[in-house]
């Protein structure tokens, strides 16, 4: 393993309340360590450069089924961006739903290290392992999809919580998961029938459970089985004007179980959940009113889900909603409905600047971001690829550090939404220790990830250098520079060897895949387990011995141990 | 001796081509009995004067083969012939495809006439015959 | 005598994975739970007449060693100019990966039997899209099911039986298993009855007319899910339907859009779309729009016939519409196992699902120009190579002239049309049965199939022959093999 | 006026993509950096010299431009790809995808083309001596954006899904037609002078298509409109009489179809609806 040190670099390492120090970093054996031998080290001179923890993404859709399906739906975005092979890497093409190898090289040029995979159909979660090994030198996990399963349901409908904490640990097992995915809950199941529940009291069909039921009970299995992360939740009625309510309830509907002052949360790209008004016509931001809420409570966090004026690809989880896209825009319209389980949907998308509602979307994110005034409560996302390919992070970064940036954006975009948006009057603009929070620190510590978006002693060598003089640059008028310097990391360093220099890659080696494996009492997972064996053929296709997976679709398999609290 | 006549020609799968292929392999007899057929409706059989089990010859702008005549069991489908895929089909399906990637395999035209007295090549054979190896 | 549950029947793309052998030394004594064809494949495995390493030499095949076989393979890659690697329906994804390896660094064309089954479904997905599920949903939710243009119980046996008309689901009580042992009896009823027509040759039924049929009074009639069959023939599925409309070959197009114009409620100026009435259509239309969840499974009777992928476009179109009425899905039926599979693999890989062009170092796309066929018929490659496939078996006799002009390299554990003909012949091990890995069934269902027994000695699983390939190819091209490995090796 | 020729070195057997031969990647090079440019032939990267016989005169801009091609040009892909003006005459066959993405200038092939000729063009004229196959002035898969401006003409027969997602411009066909003539289009023209075989103008929501030739039925997703004594194509007359039809009307379009009734006696039940 090599021996590094990065040598009289501005560091920028929140977890450690370190804010642009110049200081070295020494790494051994993968890991950031007190101190090595300079004559034994590869040196690095980072003077004049950034040095931060390497970039975490909380989510983003880079992996899976419905990743997937909107690969093979677009031939026509891919035939614009291609990546040729080299002698290092793997051929590719690129755009708003890149191909697995050109996911990972894409990131690690950015600088950034872990990118979280949202939403994984817990009976294809085999394929979202299999993209995922695929994917190289990021580290990497996934969300199992809960919120709709048969069984969660019917354990929550009957307020059997342990026994739905004891299912929830053995389907991270089964499927290597990381945290609880909850996608419009009730809404999923309902779409079944090709129906939708609209407010936390629906009840969801033939389950005699509501939405706001579930994400509670799955909230408190969360808490029962102790996981790294809170649940992470897409509000019911995302993308629906109006929303903004049935958001705020969703973070109330958890208030009270959040008493110990942990976080019990995460709302993910609330952007698409921040929408005030009665119908399109009427629409606006609701992003004060959330980040006042936010500013109040602590038991919370989301992610900003920017939008981006370009021409994507969505896909959620969330079938009706995509249906909903469908009908809206008349674009080509792909649907995948897993039995059991949970439904999504892909709809190719252009933001347009023109377009009033496309930019009220994009001020409500901002409007979050610089509105909410704890960085450690938000975290920079585009839900890629629904708001924009990831990368497009640089340009919200300078963005967020710029007011002049924004200014110059907001010229171009459509005049009524400007005015009715509060964000020309914010003059906010974040520094790089703040980015440092929402683009590696606060996703981190968000996640449970103890050894990751920090650079203190033991923690894992994820480094980005990035090529700005923060002494020389300043980023709210250079923020071009800014937006440069992050699309193309001097160095990335992943788990200590340098795996891109000056944005291009130098090696490709694998990246880990976390889970969680939980341990819950013997005696309980039996007598839960005799339960769903005998209904399991009554509602899978899939017998339930093939159901699990096994360590074989990890390249490199990373489970976290938890004691469950029962 | 009844004169031919003019066919849409159709190939797809069956159940027994499946399962002797599975079972036997492709050079087994049960394959070739299995997949070197035309089936056909028993009225069109009537009006070109062939029996069950007859060697009949299906010829298309694409080629032509000598396979045996089956009754098919799902008629009545007057004018429509089928034959199961395999080395036999190819020799008259239609391998235009209009720049998709996809010959048309099923609905071709073609003519089916009584050939009495020829074999029915078996799979050696018939590579040989048309690919000149085997 | 030992017993494996839960085996995956490495068949059809049902990937049924519910199947029981009795297993007694290298032989399967007994097979549960499959259908004709899984049954028989377990069966008869060993008693297959197996490939052995061969090479062309003077224009007969003969045995040489394993090791020769593949660097002879090796040697004829490096050399070609546009060299195509087809096959990969039927094998496991893990060999589809090394492929796409090899693909890249030979500067080949990876094509798979998409390209000559479900290709036209792609390139009309790539239009509108497509309104998917996973079978269990058809097996839960579904009252209505239209199997168009696909002939379940020769193709798909177990389909009825697991996924639709005679499963049972949540939410569909059905009377399947009563069902079930009625149409076997029917079936034997109908046995005998045919032998007695054959007997009887001028027995006939009522004077022939395209249109609907529909199915006699049984014990199908009275179940609350419908089924309904689009055939060009009376197939044997059809002869079970609520409902079952007999079309002319090649006029779907037309009925698809007749049927989209009446489920939008509008007029027709015509009285009979291709020689079917349209009362006839518009009852269908009604029973269409009076569904509440309903699904439209299609086969190659339209992604074949003429029109196509546009068939198959229409199809999604009409489904989409109905979505504005009921819950609708649509879903090919993928005829080999593992054929979705390889179309998951080479997207996730490449962007694209089939007819990928690696030639200039990066995917390019384009059915018609990078498809097999169309690439045989003009004649532009110069080496094939095909895995897990048998072509010349599959393919019109155009292409497969087209094809011996050049090396052909075959890799089948069994001897078939294409290894008899081929110049390098290398044996592989059977995948799903000696090889495990991952197949994905027709809905997208990523299951792991079950290695049953061993591999004779010299007859290696196809991951690991193409693995060897690479590194001669490798090795060959002068470059270090290590210093070349990308992240998937 | 600076005339480039180029003649093949051999016979291709593998596909050759070049679609640095066009008078925009010519101008203001010497024979000898025209000789450089970058072609692939198969898996193999050629410099345009290898394969080409190079000759003539050069000029610093691509209106001055006119690159002569003889020989067998049936494997070489993709020229005058993004033309913007010059001119570029093929004596032979040309293969895949003559003239894609063209802005303008023109192109003269004596022989035929293959499929995709002058897909998503923009502009300028093409004019095919012989035969062109499938997707003339077509769009790329998935993409929904067909030929958008300028002229194909084709004094042959033309294969399936002419003008497919077509926008703008003008086809002209002078044979016959396969099946899905103007499918999903959109805008512009098309005149067809032969038969079609059938499914005419299926998806469109916009255009026009002119039928003079035979088809055997008109889908019915379309609806008559009218029966006019003739109509005009491009600014000229074209005499009908022609029976007018609306469609299609399940992706609620309003392209119409003019078919000749002459040609078509067997579609005079329509009639009753006008």
């Amino acid at each position: 393993m090599a021996v590094l040190l990065i040598k009289n670099g501005y560091v920028y390492d929140p977890i450690n309340g370190v804010d642009g120090e110049r200081m070295d970093i020494a790494v051994k054996d993968g890991k950031i360590v007190e101190d090595v031998d300079e004559r034994e080290a590869r040196v690095i001179d980072a003077s004049g450069m950034v040095v931060m923890p390497g970039g975490v993404d909380i989510h983003a859709h880079i992996a899976g089924a419905e990743v997937n399906a909107g690969r093979l739906l677009r031939p026509e975005d891919h035939v614009k961006d291609v990546e040729p092979r080299t002698a290092i890497t793997r051929a590719g093409v690129g755009y708003s739903i890149p191909s697995t190898f050109t996911t990972g090289y894409r990131y690690t040029r950015m600088g950034y290290t872990t990118v979280m995979n949202p939403s994984m159909p817990p009976l294809e979660a085999r394929h979202t392992h299999e993209e995922l090994s695929d994917t190289p030198i990021i580290d990497k996990a996934s969300y199992p999809l809960l919120g709709d399963s048969w069984f969660v349901l019917e354990f929550l409908s009957k307020d059997m919580i342990e026994e739905c904490a004891a299912f929830v640990a053995w389907m991270m097992w089964a499927t290597r998961g990381y945290a609880i995915k909850i996608v419009n809950p009730g809404g999923l199941e309902t779409w079944g029938f090709g129906g939708n529940v609209r407010d936390l009291n629906d009840e969801v069909p033939h389950f005699g459970i509501t939405p706001r039921e579930i994400v509670r009970g799955l909230c408190k299995v969360n808490k029962l089985l102790n996981l790294p992360h809170t649940i992470h939740v897409h509000t019911n009625n995302l993308g629906v004007p109006g929303n903004c309510e049935t958001t705020l309830k969703t973070l109330m509907c958890v208030e009270d179980l959040a008493e110990d002052g942990e976080r019990a949360i995460h709302i993910t790209h609330c952007q698409f959940s921040a929408f005030l008004g009665d119908d399109w016509a009427t629409m606006e931001s609701g992003a004060p009113l959330i980040a006042r809420y936010m500013n109040r409570h602590s038991h919370a966090t989301i992610d900003m889900g920017q939008v981006i004026f370009t021409d994507t690809t969505t896909m959620t989880a969330d079938g009706p909603f995509q249906y909903g896209l469908h009908l809206l825009s008349g674009n080509k319209w792909i649907n995948h409905d897993v039995e059991t389980e949970t439904s999504s949907g892909i709809v190719p998308f252009r933001y347009r600047r023109t377009s009033r509602v496309h930019a009220t979307q994009w001020c409500i994110a901002q409007e979050l971001a610089l509105l909410i005034e704890d960085p450690w409560k938000i975290y920079l996302t585009t839900d890629h690829p629904n708001g924009g390919p990831f990368t497009s992070y640089p340009r919200i970064v300078s963005w967020l550090m710029s007011v002049k940036a924004r200014e110059e954006e907001l010229k171009r975009m459509n005049r009524r939404a400007v005015k009715r948006s509060v964000l020309p009057t914010i003059d906010r603009e974040y520094s790089l220790y703040e980015i440092a929070v929402i683009t590696r620190a606060g996703p981190a510590r968000a996640l449970g990830l103890e050894n990751k978006g920090h650079l203190g002693v033991g923690a894992d060598a994820d480094i980005a250098v990035y090529p700005l003089n923060p002494e020389e640059v300043d980023p709210s008028r250079d923020y071009k520079l800014v937006r440069r310097a992050f699309s193309r990391a001097a160095y990335t360093i992943k788990s200590g060897e340098i795996v891109a220099k000056d944005g291009e890659i130098v090696k490709a080696p694998d990246g880990k895949t976390y889970w969680v494996d939980v341990k819950v009492p013997e005696d309980l997972w039996e007598a839960v387990k005799s339960e769903i064996a005998e209904v399991w053929e009554d509602y899978y296709t899939v017998r339930f011995s093939n159901y699990p997976l096994t360590d074989h679709y990890l390249k490199i398999s990373s489970p976290i141990t938890r004691q469950a609290r029962m | 001796m009844a004169e031919g006549i003019k066919v849409i020609l159709l190939t797809g799968r069956t159940l027994y081509q499946g399962t002797d292929m599975e079972a036997k392999g492709k050079t087994s007899r049960e394959y070739w009995e299995a997949a070197a057929q035309v089936r056909m409706d028993p009225e069109d059989m009537a009006r070109i004067g062939v029996k069950e089990g007859d060697p009949v010859r299906v010829s298309t702008a694409y080629g032509s083969v000598v396979v045996r005549a089956v009754k098919s069991a799902e008629a009545p489908h007057p004018g429509v012939v089928f034959i199961p895929y395999g080395p036999w089909a190819n020799m008259v399906t239609n391998p235009t495809t209009h720049s998709t990637g996809m010959p048309s395999y099923k609905g071709v035209d073609a003519f089916v006439e009584p050939a009495p007295g020829e074999r029915v090549l078996e799979l050696k054979e018939l590579l040989r015959a048309a690919y000149g190896r085997s | 005598m030992r017993v494996v549950k839960d085996v995956v029947c490495p068949f059809c793309g049902c990937l049924c994975d519910d199947l029981e052998l009795e297993i007694e030394g290298r032989e399967v004594k007994a097979v549960r739970n499959a259908c004709a064809v899984g049954e028989a494949k377990f069966l008869h495995y060993g008693k297959h007449e197996r490939t052995r390493p061969m090479i062309r030499k003077n224009g007969e095949l003969v045995e040489v060693s394993l090791d020769e076989a593949i660097r002879k393979a090796a040697e004829i890659l490096a050399e070609a100019k546009y060299p195509v690697l087809f096959g990969w329906s039927s094998t496991s994804c893990e060999a589809v990966r090394v492929g796409l390896q090899l693909a890249e660094e030979v500067g080949a064309i990876i094509d798979h039997c998409s390209s000559v089954c479900h290709g036209p479904s792609v390139l009309a997905i790539q239009e509108v899209g497509l309104a998917g599920f996973t079978l269990g949903q058809s097996r839960h939710r579904f009252d209505l099911i239209i199997y168009w243009g696909s002939n379940p119980l020769d193709s798909h046996f177990r389909h009825f039986e697991r996924y639709s008309t005679f499963s049972e689901g949540r939410f569909r009580p059905s009377i399947s298993r009563r069902s079930i042992t009625q149409f076997l009896s029917t079936l034997a009823e109908r046995r005998i009855k045919r032998v007695t027509r054959r007997l009887l040759i001028k027995e006939r039924e009522e004077g022939f007319y395209f249109g609907a049929r529909r199915a006699p009074s049984g014990p199908f009639k009275e179940r609350d899910r419908k089924l309904i069959v689009v055939d060009v023939r009376r197939t044997r599925a059809a002869k079970m339907a609520d409902f079952f409309l007999q079309v002319k070959p090649n006029t779907d197009y037309e009925i698809i859009q007749a049927l989209r114009m009446l489920i939008r409620d509008m007029e027709l100026d015509v009285d009979e779309v291709a020689g079917i009435p349209v009362e006839v259509l518009e009852e269908l239309a009604d029973i269409l729009v009076n569904a509440k969840v309903g699904v439209l499974y299609f086969g190659v009777g339209l992604t074949m016939s003429k029109g196509k992928h546009r068939n198959i476009e229409a199809a999604i179109s009409l489904v989409r519409d109905l979505n504005a009425r009921a819950k609708f899905h649509i879903l090919p039926m993928r005829g080999h196992y593992n054929v979705t599979g390889a179309d998951v693999v080479i997207t996730w890989t490449t962007g694209y699902p089939y007819a990928v062009d690696l030639t200039q170092g990066y995917p390019r796309y384009n059915p018609g120009e990078t498809s097999t066929i169309d690439v045989l018929l003009r004649d532009d490659c110069d080496a094939f190579l095909c895995i897990a496939s048998d072509p010349v078996a599959h393919f019109p006799r155009r292409a497969v002239e087209n094809m011996l002009k050049h090396p052909l390299i075959a890799i089948d554990p069994v001897v078939s049309a294409t290894t008899l003909v081929a110049d390098v012949v290398i044996p592989s091990a059977f995948s799903g049965i000696e090889v495990g890995g991952t197949a994905y069934r027709m809905d997208h269902v990523p299951i792991t199939l079950k290695k049953v027994f061993e591999p004779p000695e010299g007859y290696l699983p196809d991951e690991e022959i193409l693995k060897r390939i690479l590194a001669e190819v490798r090795r060959i091209k002068g470059k270090a093999a290590e210093a070349l490995v990308p992240a998937g090796a | 006026m600076a005339t480039i020729t180029l003649t093949p070195k051999y016979s291709f057997t593998v596909p050759v993509y070049a679609p640095c031969i066009s008078p925009d990647s010519f101008a203001g090079k010497t024979l000898k950096e025209i000789g450089e440019l970058e072609v692939w032939e198969g898996n193999r990267r050629k410099k345009l010299k290898q394969l080409f016989d190079i000759k003539g005169k050069t000029a610093d801009t691509p209106e001055e431009i006119t690159i002569k091609l003889s020989g067998n040009l049936w494997k070489v892909r993709r020229i005058g790809e993004e033309m913007t003006a010059g001119k570029i005459l093929i004596d032979g066959d040309a293969g895949l995808h003559l003239g894609v993405k063209m802005r303008g200038g023109t192109i003269t092939v004596k022989g035929n083309a293959d499929s995709w000729l002058g897909s998503q063009m923009r502009g300028g004229t093409i004019e095919v001596m012989g035969n062109a196959k499938d997707y003339v002035g077509g769009a790329y898969r998935g993409s929904g954006v067909g030929m958008r401006g300028g002229t194909i003409i084709v004094h042959g027969n033309a294969g399936y899904d002419v003008g497919e997602w077509m926008r703008g411009g003008f086809i002209k066909i002078m044979g016959n037609v396969g099946a899905y003539t103007g499918v999903h289009m959109q805008g512009g023209t098309i005149l067809v002078q032969g038969d079609s075989e059938g499914r005419i103008g299926a998806l469109m929501k916009g255009g026009k298509i002119v039928l003079m030739g035979k088809i055997d039925s008109i889908l019915p997703s379309f609806t008559i409109q009218d029966l006019k004594k003739r109509t005009k194509v491009e600014g000229e007359a074209v005499e009908g009489p022609f029976y007018v039809f609306i469609g299609d009307l399940t992706e609620d379009g309003s392209g119409k179809l003019f078919i000749s009734k002459k040609s078509n006696p067997h579609l005079s039940f329509y009639e009753r609806l006008i």
